[in-house]
Parts: C-alpha cells; sequence; structure tokens
C-alpha cells in the first residue's frame, strides 16, 4: 500500500482528497489504478502527470517501481527552456 | 537590374553580379556562399555580419553590394594564414568564448580591428569597441578575456 | 536508469578538465553551417504574411493575384492543412499559430505563405495577397484580460483544474494549485506581514540567429528539413503529424544552433515551409527577419503576482501565500503552474500555497525560456524576503540561511528534498569577498536565490568504435553551447581514451531512436547518463572480444584503464581498445554500444546570485558594477562551458530586470520588434561576472552530473531589485526597473518623505 | 532600382533633379538601408555621393572647418584639430550606432534622416553650424537647425543635397558638450539629449552661450532661455538652476516606446545641467 500525494488541481478528481492510498508496485500499475478508481483523473494522467518517489521525479519510465514506504507525490509534467 | 561588381575579398580578386538594391551581406552570402557572415538583424543592429570594408568596420548588412565597387573586403573566412589561426581565433577557443557561436565571426572581425588601431586596450576600450556586436549566450565576460588575452599575445609576437 | 548505473564516487581524469571543444574551429572560421547557411538545389524563397491587427476574424484571402504572378511557385493559407483540432487539440494549436484559420490572435499571426523563385518576387506576391479582417476588440495586459469586462479571446477556452469545471468561456485557461500546511494559521503566528503586487513584463530569449530553414516534400511523402531547432526528432514528429506524413519518411538535420533558450523548442514556421515545398514540389528556404522573431516566436510570459508572506521576529517564515498570473498568448500552456511550483521552492515552510492562473491574451504564444517561469516568481518571492529582513532587522542571507530548504524537507511544490544545494550556495555567498567589498556612492548591493528543476527524459546514443581504437558518439540531443566537448569528455572518461581520440557527433533522426529537445538543463545530464551506458555495453563487448582473443572464459576478464585485463595465472598483456579494435573483422564485427533510456532523477539545482549597481539619482539609470553567481553543478563536467552557462543566465536575467520588454501601443501592435529597442545587454553594460561552481552529487547520476544550464537566470531579477532597494531606499515592484519606473519610484518615495518620517 | 555613383556635386544635383520616382541620397547608409530593409522606403533611384571629392574631406580653414557631407563619423573621431575645437559636436557624431555604424553613418545624413533624436543636430545646432546645400538653383547657405522641420521632414527641395557642414572658428575659451540619455551604454538611441556650446570671457564668466535639446520635440530646438540663464554668470547654482527650468520649459515631448512626456521634461534639465557643467570646464572655467 502506497500513500499517494495528489497536487491542488488533482485533487477535485480524487473528491477532494489531498492524498489516496494505492495499492500499487509500479508506476505503471499506479495510474491504471488511478484510473480504475478515479476516472476523472485520466484527462490528466493523458497530459502527463510526473512521480516523485521520495523525491527524484520521474516524467516517463512507467516501470519505475514505487518501494514499500516510499513518499510518492504526483505532479503536473515539467517543461524547460 | 543586375549589375557587376569587382572587388577584392580576403586578398582574392572577386567579381559578383547583384541587384541595385541588394545588400553586401546578402550578396555575400547568397553571391558568393560566404556564410561565415551572419545575419541577426538586418538593420545594423546586432554586428554579426560584421566586415572591413577598405580596412572599416562595418555592417554589411548596411552595405550596398554595390558600394563594393573596387573596393576591398575582409570577413572572417581571410582571418586565419592556412592551418594557423589568428591570435584571436585560438584564444577564443581557449577561453571557450563561444557558446552558440553565431555572434563568433562578427566578433572576431571587430576585436581584429580594435586591435589593428589599440594593441593594448584596457577593459573598458574592448567592452565599449565589441558594443555593436550581440552576443546572447556568454554575458561577454569570456569574450573580454578571451581579447585581452589575444591582445597580449599579439603584443609578444 | 538512475537505478541501473548508480552513482559512485571516484576519481575523474578526463572529466572536470577544459579542453576545446570539437566544433570550435568550425565556428570561428566561419565554417559551421546555421538554419540559413544552408541551400538544396532549385530551391524557392518562402515569406510570410504577418497580421497587422492584434485581434480580428478573417473574412477571407484572396491569392488569385500572388499566385498568378510569374515566378511564384506556390501559395498557402490555412486550407492547405488539415484540420486536425478534433484529434489533437495541442497540435492544432501549435499549427493554428503557424497559420491563422478563422481568427488571428495577435500582431504578427501568420496568414498566408508564398514561395517563389526569389526573393524579391516573394515580396512582390506578399502584397498581391489580399486579406479581409474584421477587427475585434483586444486585450495584451495580464490583469486587464482577467478583468470583468474583457474580450474572451477564445471562445472555448474553459478553466481547466477548477471544480466544478465552468461552463462559461474566459481568459484564464488554467488554474494550477499547490502548497501544504494552513497558511491562515501561519499568518496569525507571524510578526510582521507584507502583502504586494509585483509585476514583470514579457521577455524575449533574443538568440541571435533567426528562426530558419529548408524543406524539401516529394510527391511520394518522403521529405527532408533541414533546421534550426533545439530537438529535431519533436520538429520531425509535429511536423509529420501536421502534414499527414509518415514520421520515418521525413528526415530532419539539425542545424548548428544560433541560441534558443527555449525558443527553439517550439514550432513557429516549419510546417509553412514543408506545405510550400509540397505544393511547389520543390525545396524551400524559410528565413524570419528579427522583426519575425519579435513578433511570431516565443516570449516568456509578462506576470502579475499577488504576495503574502507572514516572519516572526527571529526570522522564520510562518507562512507564504502568491497569485501568480501568467500570459501565455492565445492558447493555454502550463507557464504559469511552473511559477506556482517553483516560487517557494528555496525554502522550508511549514504553511506554504500557490496559485497560478494562465491568462490568454493578444500576444504571441508563450514558449519556454531558460527556467521557464521561475524568474518572475522568484523575483517576488525574493524581493518580500530582503524587505521582511530589513523590517525586523536582520541580515537578509541570515534569514535566508534560517529558512533555506535541505535533504529532507518538504518541498513548496510537494515531494522532499534529497540531497540540494541551496543551504551550500547560501553559506558561499555569505563567505564571498564580493560581500565584504566595500560600496561607492550611490550604490548598493543585493542578492537572491534561484531554484529549476531540470530533467532528462528519452535519449538514444550511438557509440562506434573505429580500427584505430578512437570513438565515435552518436547523439540525438542538439549542442547549444558546448555539449559535443562534455560528451566526448564523458566517453573518454568511461573509456579511458584521450578526449581527442573521442568525435561525438549530432545525429539526424534517421540515425538514432526518439530523443527529447536540449530543454530542462537536460543536454549534458541526460546524453551523458546515455553515453555512459553506451560505453559500458562496449566494454562488455570488448571484455569478450579480449577474451575471444586469449581463448580464455569471458569471466577471466576485467577491465581497467581503458584495457582488458586477464585475470588469474597467464600472462597476457592488456589489450588496449586499438589492439581489440583491429582485429574486430575476427571477432565478431564492428564494436559498438547502442543505448536507449528514459533519463530520470535529474535532480533539482539551486543558485545565490550577489550583484551590486550603481544608480543616478537624477536619471534612474542603473549599472551593474560587480556581479557574482555561486550554483551546484552536480559534477561540472567542462567548468569553463560550467561557467559560461552562470555567466550567460545571469546577463540575460540583468537584462530583463533593466531595460528589456515587450511595449505594446493601444493598438495591440508590438512597437519595439528591433535589437534597437528591445535592449538585450551589449558588451558595455556588464562587468566581468565571477562564478563559483559547486558540486554536490546528483545521486542519480553516475558521475553525479545535475544540469546547469537554466537556474542562473532566476535570481537576478530579483538580486537587482534587491540592490537597488539597497542603493536608493526605493522597494521596485515592476521589471523591468527602467530608469523612468526607477526614477518615478525614487520621486514618489521623496514625496511621501517629505509628509511623513520613513520607516 | 537605379544605383547611381556621381563624382561631383553639379552631377550629384542633376540626378536628384531628373530622377523620376523614389529618389534618395545614400552617404552612410545606416538610415536609408534600415528603412528599404523594413519596407518602409522602395527607391527607385539611389545616388551614392561617397565618390564626390568635395564632399570626402575635413577642411580647417580661418573661419572655421568644413566637414564633407560624405565623411564618416568615424573619420571626425579621428580628426585631431575638429575634436580640439568641437569636442562636443565630435561626442555627438561618435555616440551614433556602434563602431560598425561608426564606420559609415555621417552627420550630414543624420540631420537630412531629421529624427527628433539624432545625436550629432543639437551639437551642430549649439555649435551654429551651417549647412551648404545645393540644388538646381545653385548654392545656399542654411542654418543647421533649419534643416529639419519634423520627424522625417526637411527643407531640403527636390534636388537639393547637403554638400558639406560648416563649423565657425573657435576662440581659446570656447568648448562644448553633448550628452545624451539611454538606457543601454552603447547601441541606442537618444531618450533626450543636449548640447551646450559656450564662450568665457574674463574671470570664467560666460560671455556667450548656445544651449540645444534632443528628442524632446518633433525637431531638435534650440533653446535660448536655457542660454541666457547662464551668460553673464560663472555657473554658479543659481545659474544652473534656471538653465534647468528653462530646459525642461521648453519640452514639448511626447510619450513613445522610448520614454514618457515627464521623464523627458525632468531629465532634459539633469542633461542640460550636466552639459553646461562638462562644456564650462573644457572651456577653462573652473568652479
Amino acid at each position: 500500500m502506497a500513500e499517494v500525494f495528489l497536487w491542488g488541481a488533482l485533487r477535485p478528481s480524487a473528491g477532494g482528497a489531498a492524498s489516496v492510498t494505492i495499492e500499487a508496485k509500479s508506476i505503471r500499475e499506479l495510474f491504471r489504478k488511478l484510473e480504475e478508481q478515479f476516472p476523472r483523473m485520466q484527462p490528466f494522467i493523458d497530459e502527463g502527470i510526473s512521480v516523485s518517489i521520495d523525491g527524484v521525479i520521474y516524467q516517463d519510465d512507467w516501470s519505475q517501481t514505487l518501494p514499500e514506504g516510499s513518499e510518492i507525490y504526483l505532479l503536473p509534467r515539467i517543461a524547460g527552456g | 537590374m543586375a549589375m557587376l561588381v569587382s572587388t577584392t575579398i580576403n586578398g582574392d580578386a572577386t567579381d559578383f553580379s547583384c541587384e541595385a538594391d541588394e545588400t553586401l551581406l546578402d550578396a555575400l552570402r547568397n553571391r558568393l556562399s560566404m556564410t561565415g557572415v551572419k545575419e541577426g538583424c538586418g538593420t545594423g543592429d546586432c554586428g554579426a555580419c560584421s566586415i572591413t570594408l577598405d580596412g572599416a568596420l562595418v555592417c554589411s548588412c548596411l552595405v550596398l553590394g554595390a558600394e563594393a565597387q573596387g573596393r576591398s573586403i575582409e570577413t572572417v573566412e581571410g582571418m586565419s594564414d592556412g592551418e594557423k589561426l589568428h591570435p584571436l581565433q585560438q584564444k577564443f577557443l581557449e577561453h571557450a568564448a563561444l557558446q552558440c557561436g553565431i555572434c563568433t565571426p562578427g566578433f572576431l572581425v571587430a576585436a581584429k580591428v580594435l586591435l589593428e588601431k589599440n594593441p593594448n586596450p584596457t577593459e573598458s576600450e574592448i567592452r565599449y569597441a565589441l558594443a555593436g556586436n550581440l552576443c546572447r549566450c556568454t554575458g561577454y565576460d569570456k569574450i573580454v578575456r578571451a581579447v585581452q588575452d589575444a591582445a597580449a599575445q599579439m603584443r609578444r609576437a | 536508469m538512475g537505478k541501473e548505473t548508480p552513482f559512485t564516487k571516484r576519481e575523474f581524469k578526463s572529466v572536470g578538465t577544459r579542453p576545446v571543444r570539437p566544433d570550435g574551429i568550425d565556428k570561428v572560421t566561419g565554417r559551421a553551417r546555421y538554419g540559413a547557411d544552408f541551400d538544396m538545389p532549385g530551391q524557392l524563397v518562402g515569406l510570410i504574411l504577418r497580421s497587422p491587427h492584434a485581434h480580428a476574424s478573417i473574412k477571407s484571402i484572396d491569392t488569385s493575384k500572388a499566385e498568378a504572378l510569374p515566378g511564384v511557385k506556390s501559395v498557402i493559407t490555412s486550407k492547405d492543412f488539415k484540420d486536425i483540432s478534433k484529434t489533437d487539440t495541442e497540435l492544432a494549436e501549435i499549427l493554428e499559430n503557424c497559420m491563422a484559420r478563422k481568427k488571428v490572435y495577435y500582431d504578427g499571426h501568420a496568414v498566408a505563405a508564398v514561395a517563389a523563385v526569389d526573393a524579391k518576387t516573394a515580396r512582390a506576391a506578399l502584397k498581391l495577397i489580399n486579406v479581409e479582417y474584421k477587427l475585434l476588440k483586444h486585450v495584451t495586459d495580464v490583469d486587464l484580460a482577467v478583468a470583468n469586462k474583457a474580450p474572451v479571446i477564445n471562445r472555448n477556452c474553459k478553466t481547466a483544474g477548477v471544480d466544478p469545471a465552468p461552463t462559461k468561456a474566459s481568459n484564464i485557461s488554467r488554474r494550477s494549485e499547490f502548497g501544504h500546511g494552513d497558511v491562515d494559521k501561519g499568518f496569525k503566528k507571524a510578526d510582521v506581514i507584507i502583502e504586494r503586487n509585483f509585476r514583470t513584463e514579457q521577455s524575449h530569449q533574443g538568440y541571435i540567429e533567426p528562426h530558419a530553414c529548408v524543406a524539401s516534400v516529394s510527391p511520394d511523402g518522403n521529405g527532408e528539413l533541414w533546421v534550426c531547432t533545439q530537438g529535431h526528432f519533436v520538429f520531425r514528429q509535429q511536423c509529420a503529424q501536421m502534414l499527414g506524413m509518415d514520421v520515418a519518411k521525413l528526415r530532419v538535420t539539425s542545424s548548428e544552433i544560433g541560441g534558443g533558450f527555449g525558443g527553439k523548442t517550439h514550432i513557429w514556421l516549419e510546417p509553412v515551409a514543408l506545405a510550400l515545398s509540397r505544393k511547389a514540389n520543390r525545396p524551400v528556404k524559410l528565413v524570419m527577419t528579427r522583426e519575425e522573431v519579435f513578433r511570431a516566436s516565443g516570449p516568456t510570459s509578462a506576470t502579475s503576482i499577488d504576495i503574502k508572506i507572514g516572519v516572526t521576529n527571529d526570522g522564520i517564515i510562518t507562512a507564504g501565500e502568491a497569485e501568480l498570473r501568467y500570459t501565455s498568448g492565445p492558447w493555454g500552456g502550463s507557464w504559469a503552474m511552473l511559477g506556482a511550483m517553483t516560487a517557494f521552492a528555496c525554502y522550508e515552510l511549514e504553511n506554504v500555497k500557490t496559485v497560478g492562473l494562465e491568462v490568454l491574451v493578444n500576444r504571441p504564444k508563450t514558449t519556454a525560456y531558460r527556467a521557464p517561469s521561475a524568474p518572475m516568481a522568484a523575483f517576488a518571492v525574493e524581493s518580500m524576503i530582503d524587505e521582511l529582513a530589513k523590517k525586523i532587522g536582520m541580515d537578509a542571507v541570515e534569514m535566508r540561511i534560517k529558512n533555506a530548504a535541505k535533504e529532507g524537507t518538504q518541498s513548496s511544490y510537494g515531494p522532499v528534498y534529497g540531497p540540494i544545494g541551496i543551504g551550500p550556495t547560501l553559506e558561499a555567498a555569505k563567505n564571498h569577498p564580493h560581500m565584504k567589498a566595500p560600496l561607492g556612492e550611490n550604490q548598493g548591493r543585493g542578492m537572491a536565490c534561484g531554484f529549476w528543476f531540470n530533467f532528462g527524459g528519452q535519449s538514444c546514443t550511438n557509440l562506434n568504435i573505429g580500427i584505430d581504437g578512437t570513438a565515435t558518439l552518436t547523439v540525438g540531443t542538439i549542442d547549444v553551447g558546448g555539449a559535443r566537448a562534455s560528451l566526448s569528455l564523458v566517453v573518454a572518461e568511461e573509456l579511458g581514451i584521450p578526449y581527442d581520440k573521442v568525435k561525438a557527433v549530432i545525429g539526424d533522426t534517421g540515425s538514432l531512436g526518439y530523443n527529447e529537445m536540449t530543454d530542462g538543463s537536460r543536454g549534458t545530464f541526460a546524453s551523458s547518463m546515455s553515453a555512459i551506458k553506451s560505453c559500458r555495453i562496449a566494454i562488455e563487448d570488448m571484455c569478450a572480444r579480449a577474451a575471444q582473443i586469449w581463448d580464455i572464459p569471458v569471466d577471466k576478464v576485467i577491465w581497467q584503464d581503458g584495457h582488458a585485463h586477464a585475470t588469474g595465472k597467464n600472462n597476457n598483456a592488456p589489450l588496449s581498445i586499438a589492439e581489440i579494435a583491429a582485429t574486430a573483422e575476427k571477432t565478431g564485427g564492428p564494436i559498438a554500444g547502442h543505448a536507449q533510456i528514459v533519463a530520470d532523477g535529474a535532480g533539482v539545482s539551486f543558485a545565490t546570485h550577489i550583484c551590486d549597481v550603481e544608480v543616478d539619482p537624477e536619471t534612474g539609470s542603473t549599472r551593474v558594477v560587480r556581479y557574482t553567481v555561486i550554483q551546484d553543478a552536480g559534477k561540472a563536467v567542462h567548468p569553463t562551458y560550467v561557467e559560461g552557462q552562470f555567466q550567460g543566465g545571469a546577463a540575460q536575467g540583468i537584462g530583463w530586470a533593466l531595460n528589456e520588454e515587450y511595449i505594446y501601443g493601444e493598438d495591440g501592435r508590438l512597437q519595439n520588434p528591433g535589437f534597437l529597442d528591445y535592449r538585450i545587454p551589449v558588451c558595455s553594460d556588464l562587468p566581468m561576472i565571477d562564478t563559483q561552481i559547486l558540486e554536490i552529487p546528483n545521486p542519480n547520476h553516475p558521475y553525479g552530473i545535475r544540469g546547469v544550464g537554466e537556474t542562473s537566470i532566476v535570481p537576478p531579477l530579483a538580486a537587482i531589485g534587491n540592490a537597488v532597494s539597497n542603493a536608493t531606499g526605493v522597494r521596485m515592484t515592476h521589471v523591468p526597473m527602467s530608469p523612468p519606473r526607477i526614477l518615478d519610484a525614487l520621486e514618489k518615495h521623496s514625496e511621501a518623505s517629505d509628509e511623513e518620517p520613513a520607516l | 532600382m537605379q544605383y547611381l555613383a556621381p563624382e561631383n556635386t553639379a552631377d550629384a544635383v542633376a540626378l536628384l533633379s531628373k530622377s523620376k520616382g523614389s529618389v534618395h541620397v545614400l552617404a552612410g547608409g545606416s538610415d536609408l538601408l534600415v528603412r528599404m530593409k523594413g519596407g518602409y522606403v522602395e527607391p527607385d533611384v539611389i545616388v551614392d555621393i561617397k565618390h564626390i571629392k568635395q564632399m570626402n574631406g575635413i577642411k580647417k580653414t580661418a573661419d572655421g572647418f568644413i566637414i564633407g557631407a560624405a565623411v564618416s563619423c568615424a573619420k571626425l573621431g579621428e580628426h585631431v584639430a575638429l575634436r580640439k575645437a568641437w569636442p562636443g559636436v565630435v561626442e555627438a557624431a561618435n555616440l551614433i550606432g556602434s563602431d560598425q555604424i561608426q564606420g559609415r553613418c555621417t552627420i550630414v545624413g543624420n540631420l537630412c534622416n531629421a529624427s527628433p533624436a539624432a545625436d550629432s543636430v543639437p551639437a551642430l545646432i549649439a555649435a551654429n553650424a551651417v549647412a551648404v546645400v545645393h540644388g538646381p538653383k545653385g548654392e545656399r547657405d542654411v542654418d543647421v537647425a533649419k534643416i529639419g522641420t519634423g520627424p522625417g521632414k526637411t527643407s531640403l527641395k527636390k534636388g537639393e543635397v547637403v554638400e558639406s557642414i560648416r563649423l565657425p572658428a573657435r576662440s581659446a575659451k570656447s568648448a562644448d558638450a553633448y550628452l545624451r540619455f539611454t538606457p543601454r551604454t552603447e547601441m541606442d538611441i537618444a531618450v533626450v539629449s543636449a548640447a551646450v556650446n559656450l564662450t568665457l570671457g574674463a574671470k570664467g564668466v560666460i560671455k556667450d552661450a548656445r544651449v540645444s535639446l534632443g528628442a524632446v520635440a518633433p525637431r531638435a530646438l534650440l533653446v535660448p532661455a536655457a542660454a541666457k540663464a547662464i551668460i553673464g554668470t560663472t555657473l554658479d547654482d543659481a545659474a544652473l538652476a534656471k538653465l534647468a527650468s528653462a530646459c525642461s520649459a521648453a519640452c514639448n515631448p511626447i510619450d513613445d516606446k522610448r520614454g514618457t512626456v515627464a521623464y523627458r521634461t525632468k531629465v532634459a534639465a539633469v542633461l542640460g545641467r550636466r552639459a553646461a557643467e562638462s562644456a564650462y570646464a573644457r572651456a577653462g572655467g573652473k568652479k
């Protein structure tokens, strides 16, 4: 079980919660379950969500595992110059 | 109406034809493929197209091709002596005085004119002499240092 | 990727040295080919007709006279592009920006284009195109655009990120919120609270090379594109989709790039060149003028930021709150969101809340500019920190050190930080001789901090070992300022061969898999990670070749100092790469290492800047007289180019802080689209820019590398604002702090001091 | 378009008078080529005056200096005697653009381009310079202040060309100074500018003065009230204050991308004062 923290704009799609608890071993599984449980998150996932695992931001690599007890934060995808 | 213009470019007798309203910059780039002369603005504000015309530093975008008749032009392409780079070229490399490099030919031509007139310029003199050449990458620091170093080397030579 | 090649502490031989860049001689002799330096046989000259209006609907476009002009080979309008708005909104917006469909949204918006045998004919043809416009009310100012009576720019725009979803169209395209804790409670604990509005004007990346490309499309759907870009793979994918071409059939070659800073991450004219070429069945060269660059490519946002910060008397920030409004041009982006994420990222705050609002205006589409959106947010926050420090009588550096984020701090945008450099840059600043240097009359010193994320993303590299043991590294990320040098150093390090035995080249889109653009400070970070993996694959192969040569099991071969060594009790002399490569033909063919990765874990970056300014109290003119940049690089691969990034970013920030701005007339037209009146700093405007590189390894990169390119533009706006304030006693809240704005503030200040005693 | 390069002034006048359509004189080209690039002018005929001998030199005579219309500003800067006699005129000419522009641009071009912000014009007005104009009806002398009539407009008639500028001779105790305000240190257009030319009498008392302002009205202004404020004084603080307010009072500027009415009006006073101080010191005045 992992507690997944949501940034502000994502919270309404999870009923206003600041975090949700999901059983997932990888980023891919996390996104799949989030879509199942919170269909309104899908447009955000389609647009691009970055996942911070213990402070390291993963923008693309959905195969990343979610270690037990790690801090997981969802963030909008970042652009740069 | 196209005109035939006879010039000397980097020491070589060179003829080209151009329209009467065509700039020397366009003629050099498009008629003679001298793409070392860069266009950053076309209005004399960036210095990327700097050349010398009978020894005077000018923006080639503000000169008509027709005006070059009978005159002598020097560009960055003529700076090195065979395999041997001009000290300014060498010092620009050593000091990393270029990042993207688009402004570099103009800076080199302008700096060469400066050092011919003033072999031992102060930092401030270098900065004012190169104020007509815009660089957006380096913050000018390494360019000024490269010019100082090249000047010192040329004074020793 | 980080987990595959974790950071290991090591001594470097090549990395950290300062050799001459491999592409250098081409650039000092004029031989390097940039966007406009390339021609194709039989090429036509393309030109674009642009709207003179800020906002209008297009009633009709008559191109018949232009088409009839001898020498004109193709004329296009939006009709020559399929409407893809139903299938891909984002791409459709990029395309609509390249060629207006029903409306023009800003002065400079493209409406038609021609390709002709020469420039003269093309210019004449543009004049023969007749566009009938119906003028609409426009709005260019960020705060006026969100006001009640503002004309709605895009009827389809409903604010995203609001619950429940609004039904009415508005100019706010997105609301983004970040933070944690309870700011109201936090403010109650504060002894001093300051609340202010800050504004920054729109600036441009100001690269010296205008956008340029040469396109050639054949009737069979094959095409070639030579283009000046920060990301040729991205350009290929997007252009192919816009033109309805197969991605594989469009080959994109990147030219040398004359500066980008984010402005060349975006497509502005390439689909137009491709469409002109396809219609004419001839190559077409399209080069923007400087005026077009300013009017119709990539500026940054103008902003208006309401901010409130509370501190205790002993300097602890109890709460920070901000609403940040960023202009985004006629379509939404994510610029306000990035401002909201980065604003307070330097500090450890119990209570923080930021809201970013993306605002549509009749200005050119905003794109990334070096740490996009962070400098404006930092201007507000870092100005306020100085003012609060002054108010409670604390040294501004001390107050920042007291509140600085550290490993384990929850960032203002959410996650907890790993090892980070804000504290060390502040300590370095505090101990820097610059901090103690005496100041002259009318001079003031200021400092400020900055944060940027950095990122990595998809990267792909090929390493090929030559028969003589030299190595060619092919990368798919553009070299914008020395990456070929830094990547050659990494390969030399990894293979244990000299730097000058490595050749790094930028491959075209036919030679490698997809690569992200050179943005987000990812060039050296991501490509080096992939290059290291390529090297390690090749090394593994070379160990196997050595085992074959020696006829021993592969597990008896180890790699050390650029040689294969046989372990155990045999007398085999170590084999160099050259020796192994010389017999490659007999051991399995060419030796290569191909790697494709997603380079995640870029590691955030922090900087602290110190600057001294001198203000002329009679004219409001400000000169920067001393400047110091202190930044964490993780590991500086080529320190000279790292310094160059620090200096270049600082110079851009200084220009923005003091003089650079887009100026619009009442008619919504841009009044200063040129380098004369859009005043980027000239050489005589700046002092030397001192640098100090800190190296706090990024644990997610094998060498500890972080991105270094962007962070340096974040602190200057505030550092200069703070220095001006310390020089004059006036707090500047509007960037650029141009002479008229400073003089005005000085006069208001002196009028106020006449009325009541100063604070 | 036709490019013509006559070799004497008479031929230039003939070409300018007879050519049809849009006819332009080309000296340094630093304004004309910019306007061509922007599509603001499309000349039918360009008459390049740089091959005309009379227009190509700087002559020192008993009456002062004669500066040919085709002499580049860089050449003015290199002329030691001119720099000594007219430091303000030369510094104004040398502020136009970069070294690259200096290699091309001319003060006559600057004058005839008739921008209210032209750097050399206030200095020439303060210097009491005269333009020698040749035309189909012969030669005439025109006060430089009367060449520009408004933004981009001159009093020159069809076929007329300025052959040279005459600067008067100098007494030992005369000097001039020019200052402009620009946001950047170089490569910029004056937001406001001021030129002061003065001659000292006994004991450092100002005997004669001319003050001119740029970029504060449709054309460069001569400000007699500012001159009057300092004549008969040793440039004491009261005189400077009077000069400063006369400068501000003379301003009739516009708000534009380069500055505001309020800013220009305020800074005109500052620059007028500073230019006066500089000219005074150059003339040997001590404060």
